[in-house]
């Protein structure tokens, strides 16, 4: 088995509401030209396998791996989709690398969410189709359901998580990446229209599109390639209980076990003080609470006050989503997890510009596939030997 | 199977189970609707089709004419360039007489899709389109055949702007 | 590099229209049969007990998913419980807004680990709290499908 | 650096039936229930799930891995998903292979599943969405016209009859008599074959495998666990997989070379070097009788254009020299897409430890070789295995 993985290459398209200027086998050969660039390669002579992110419905087409291979460049070579959040994908060129079979491996991941006319439709489509589509209400009543109940038990504040909303769409203000930055208030969120009480529109992650490409390699190889690599500490993944009937509203156990077992694959016992610090899932606002709560990286009821205080601010001594998270970046469904470890890279790289953190060694990007999954994935990357 | 299975679960239903009431069941008719953009290769492709052209694309370094377009060539990997109006006859490569539409409803008079290899471009570039005005038995992987186009007024920038294709007639070889 | 030639104009940028043409049609089940009839025949709500982990699984299932085991036995299980928690919906499925605000609740019904979800009729929102006590109003005309309960009310 | 030995150690599939009352989550259970007790193991001692399904417009559920999750024993677990189309059956263990093999896991769950009779009016129209949305879907195209071109394709370049494609349906439909799954085992001649109604010519009725629902699992042990489950564990000796290009159109379909692709990375990390002499069972992936001819020369065990002639010599029956779809493939089995190329790594799994029952292979076979196909003739996936 090879003994560790390494980043060597990244590359991105977009990231804005629309992109009609391009197609989708367009971006992903923008963003995939730019990764194999930065890690100099040629992807018709230097890669061994690839992997990519997508699901049928989002993309408007069956089988949809059939649409992947010429643009990335790799016909005729081993490609394989994996229907799932973007770091599961990580997670597979991860396991691919360390088996010893394959060197280098590409990941990649994209969205056109602007093309779906009817989001809520098609998320809508992924319910219970005995239990719970029958109601034909917008899935958005599940985060309700979350919101108000996590809200309920661990005491934390709608006005902490308006502060969420504050803090992530101002930190994106310093990245020119991001699609939705903006200077507003905890009043501004509260006050803006309901949707499902008591989550508002402003709380909700509005959309994106864009893709990002990845390139892994074993160890050896990435020495080769790069000066710069960006190691795979830890790997984790798991899925809770999909019924909305039996699943846990505020202890999220997927979320905890995902988080054991990446500080597990990475040797880390002490999370909290170990990483430098984190790029999470906020699809709602609530969610950047609670994920950091279920990743035990704070107390049940204390990421909100740690929200507030400015712990978790880009000044803070545990720096939550300096990217803006998807609040500011813009929600890339599927692909939203790689654009959280491609904040991780640009930070490790000590390549994000006005935004960077100052002397960060270990950082992670955490995953939830959304609405109205329990599947999340996370990945620990470092930038020492 | 390992012999002492004996027994494999799975209960098999007829569709008249569903008629007759035996099972319960739900329907749903998922509103999945898109808009997909087609960018710079397709989007020219299209704007050309409205205006009665078939356009390709050239890779630089292996020199072929890419039919359909697009701005990378799949095997170098290579940003495609110079566009090139193509000629509107072509080869049949490959062909089917199908008696069934796309959700299996029977067919009278049959559909005849045919992979069409368009001439003075590279070998086998071409795309999936009818074939029309031709019956059944004279069609044969080899057959010449000519693009017949909507009327330009009718055009709306889309494949259906070429109507189908029919056995070029003025061949003289 | 990357490509060699981009749109001007945005009036050459083309969105292709189209659609997944289906329709879905599905089975309830092993498990969903005997619910549904139940419900449908008798008004009545029943669940599934798995002895091993002693979770009882409402919807019935016809496996736990804790342990694997065949779930058969099968309890009754009143059609009342209390709110887990509740949201004022103000969002239809087009995302367009709903002409009058709709509360949707989860239920956890007595004598069972699971619940429903459904919506809360007959109470104002305001009035709605977690933990309030609410029974399912059963429609005449039922059909075997989760929509022959009407809707959960106060109680 | 050796790499890491991974075994098939369990296996359980459901009946593969035309319409199945279960919902897609009960049968997956049932398949992975199976699984599980053949081989004396419960929920808890597997580490991980390697899920695999096609087509979510079948079942009829988006993300549909997660409405899937409970069944396949994902419940608080490990559970990625994996999806190459038709390939889908053969990539899943390819999937769970490397979750083993990279030393995080020691036990895998692999479970495929499809439900198509769920797509209505006819399973058939979604693969109308499979073709390209702005030059191909609007001609109305249904997926037995580029099969039905593919096979013209192929037999424009040979030569080849109908009749050269109709010994394969009536070979694989006797074989799966003896298969307690089979939706359509029995004794057909080519003449039913051969006059069985056009559909799409030159591809006719009795050409084609059914539309199925089931679902197929199996149980993958690192090596020290695997001597710790079973005697006879089965190992998992060669992966491969491999995509061709998105435009069939302007392709030579007459020759599949990324079977050849997928095949040679295979064979190469098993070893297997004359791979007619080395295997003793082949599982090519056969949801038209013509494929499992193009398969078998993709996976280099027959000469270009002689597969035909190779099956006509009795070499592939089951008391053959090289048994070709010992377990009656898809066209007698049945094909709910993933699991069908599931259904055939689980023969080989059976074969291998002489357990198929009345379908057992004479001689105690050593290896075998699965391969699926999926996408627009564009995806192939093999795995060896070996005793």
């Amino acid at each position: 088995m090879n003994e560790r993985v390494a980043i060597v290459g990244i590359g991105w398209y977009g990231f804005r509401s629309i992109t009609p200027e391009l197609s989708y086998k367009e971006i992903m050969y923008e963003a995939a030209v730019r990764a194999y660039a930065d890690a100099g390669i040629d992807p018709r002579t230097d890669v061994d396998s690839f992997v990519t992110v997508a699901e049928d419905f989002d993309e408007g087409t069956s089988i949809f791996d059939e649409y992947v291979p010429d643009q990335i460049g790799a016909i005729l070579r081993p490609v394989e989709t994996i229907p799932g959040e973007g770091l599961h994908g990580l997670a597979t060129a991860y396991m691919q690398i360390k088996t010893g079979l394959l060197d280098i491996v590409v990941v990649e991941g994209h969205s056109k969410v602007s093309n779906i006319l009817h989001p809520s439709h098609i998320t809508a489509y992924a319910m219970d189709p005995i239990y719970n589509r029958p109601l034909a209400a917008n899935p958005y009543f599940i985060a309700g359901l979350e919101m108000q109940r996590y809200l309920y038990e661990t005491g934390n504040t709608h006005e902490q998580c308006a502060q969420v909303v504050v803090k992530n769409r101002g930190n994106a203000l310093l990245n020119p990446l991001a699609a939705h930055p903006a200077e507003i208030t905890v009043e501004d969120v509260l006050n803006s229209a309901p949707v499902a009480e008591p989550l508002t529109r402003l709380e909700i992650a509005p959309e994106a599109d864009g893709c990002v490409v990845m390139v892994l390699a074993s160890e050896q190889t990435a020495r080769a390639l790069t000066d710069k690599p960006v190691w795979l500490l830890g790997v984790g993944w798991a899925n809770g209980s999909f019924n909305l009937e039996n699943r846990s509203w505020v202890d999220l156990d997927y979320v905890r076990i995902t988080g054991e077992m990446a500080y597990r694959t990475a040797g880390m016992r002490y999370p909290r003080g170990t990483l430098d610090f984190i790029e999470l899932d906020d699809t709602f606002a609530y969610k950047e609470l609670q994920h950091l709560e279920a990743l035990g990286l704070c107390r049940p009821g204390e990421a909100g006050y740690l929200t507030l205080e400015g712990v978790t601010s880009v000044e803070g001594d545990f720096p939550v989503n300096p990217s803006g998270g998807s609040l500011g970046f813009g929600n890339l469904l599927d692909a939203s997890g790689l654009a959280r470890a491609l904040e991780v890279v640009l930070q490790l790289r000590e390549e994000a510009g006005t935004r960077q953190l100052p002397d960060v060694h270990i950082g992670a990007a955490f995953g939830w596939r959304g609405l109205p999954t329990t599947s999340a994935a996370m990945v620990i990357l470092g930038n020492e030997d | 199977m390992t012999e002492h299975i004996t027994e494999y679960p799975g209960t098999p239903l007829k569709e008249r189970d569903f008629t007759e009431g035996k099972v319960l069941y739900n329907w749903w008719v998922p509103k999945a609707d898109y808009a997909w953009d087609a960018g710079v290769a397709i989007g020219k492709f299209l704007a050309g089709l409205k205006e009665g052209k078939i356009l390709g694309i050239t890779c630089p370094q292996c020199g072929r004419i890419l039919v359909p377009p697009r701005m990378v060539c799949s095997d170098c990997f290579v940003p495609t360039d110079h566009w090139v109006e193509v000629r509107h006859t072509g080869t049949v490569r490959m062909f089917s007489i199908t008696y069934v539409t796309w959700d299996m409803q029977r067919l009278e008079k049959p559909l005849i899709p045919a992979v069409i290899e368009l001439d003075g471009i590279t070998p086998g570039m071409g795309f999936m389109h009818l074939l029309d005005e031709v019956d059944r038995d004279d069609v044969h992987i080899g057959l010449r055949v000519e693009a017949v186009w909507r009327p330009a007024e009718e055009r709306t920038a889309a494949i259906t702007d070429i109507l189908y294709f029919r056995p070029l007639k003025e061949e003289t070889s | 590099m990357s490509l060699t030639e981009r749109l001007r104009f945005f009036h050459e940028a083309i969105a292709w229209k189209g659609e997944i043409p289906l329709q879905s049609r599905y089975t309830v089940g092993v498990a969903g049969e005997r619910f549904l009839r139940e419900l449908r025949d008798n008004a009545r709500l029943i669940a599934t007990h798995c002895p091993q982990c002693d979770y009882t699984y409402m919807p019935p299932r016809l496996y736990c998913e804790r342990c694997f085991a065949e779930l058969t036995e099968w309890v009754q299980v009143p059609p009342r419980g209390n709110i887990h928690a509740f949201t004022v919906m103000h969002l239809d499925l087009d995302e367009e807004p709903l002409a009058e605000p709709e509360i949707i609740a989860f239920v956890q019904l007595e004598g069972s680990d699971g619940g429903l979800i459904h919506r809360l009729k007959e109470v104002d929102p305001d009035e709605v709290y977690i933990g309030m006590p609410v029974g399912a109003v059963f429609r005449e005309e039922r059909e075997g499908s989760i929509l022959d309960i009407a809707y959960f009310r106060a109680i | 650096m050796k790499m890491r030995r991974v075994a098939v150690v369990g296996a359980g599939m459901t009946k593969f039936v035309r319409r199945a009352m279960e919902t897609a989550d009960e049968l997956t259970w049932m398949a992975s229930k199976m699984a599980l007790d053949s081989c004396g193991l419960n929920l808890d001692d597997i580490d991980c799930i390697a899920h695999g399904s096609a087509p979510d417009s079948f079942d009829g559920v988006h993300m549909k891995s997660e409405y899937l999750s409970p069944g396949s024993g994902g419940w608080r677990k490990p559970y990625i998903r994996c999806y190459v189309g038709g390939g889908t059956g053969v990539m899943t263990p390819i999937h769970g292979w490397y979750h083993i093999a990279s030393g995080l896991f020691d036990t895998c769950l692999v479970v495929c599943e499809e439900k198509m009779s769920s797509c209505q009016p006819h399973p058939q129209g979604a693969f109308l969405t499979i073709f390209d949305h702005t030059l191909e879907r609007p001609l109305g195209p249904n997926l037995l016209w580029i099969f039905a071109m593919e096979m013209n394709a192929y037999m424009h370049r040979y030569g080849f009859s109908k009749e050269d494609f109709a010994q394969v349906t009536v070979k694989n439909r006797r074989n799966a008599m003896h298969h307690p799954c089979a939706l359509l085992g029995g004794e057909i001649t080519v003449e039913d074959v051969v006059n069985s109604p056009e559909m799409a010519w030159p591809v006719q009725r009795l050409d084609v495998s059914p539309i199925s629902d089931g679902a197929v699992a199996l149980v993958l042990a690192a090596d020290k666990v695997a001597w710790r489950i079973t005697d006879d564990p089965v190992w998992i000796e060669g992966v491969g997989w491999n995509l061709e290009t998105t435009y069939w159109m302007n392709r030579d379909l007459s020759y599949p070379r990324q079977v050849e692709f997928a095949a040679r990375m295979a064979y190469e990390m098993a070893g297997i070097t004359e791979p007619r002499k080395q295997l003793n069972i082949a599982e090519p992936y056969d949801p038209f009788n013509y494929k499992e001819l193009h398969h078998l020369e993709g996976l280099l065990l027959a000469d270009k254009g002689k597969a035909p002639a190779f099956i006509a010599s009795g070499e592939a029956d089951i008391d053959g020299n090289l048994p070709v779809c010992p377990s009656g493939g898809l066209l007698g089995v049945g094909n709910p897409i993933a699991a069908a190329g599931l259904m055939k790594v689980a023969e080989l799994f059976w074969q291998l430890r002489g357990e198929a029952g009345a379908r057992q292979v004479p001689g105690n076979p050593k290896r075998g070789v699965a391969q699926a196909w999926g996408d627009l003739m564009q995806v192939a996936t093999v795995i060896t295995m070996g005793v």
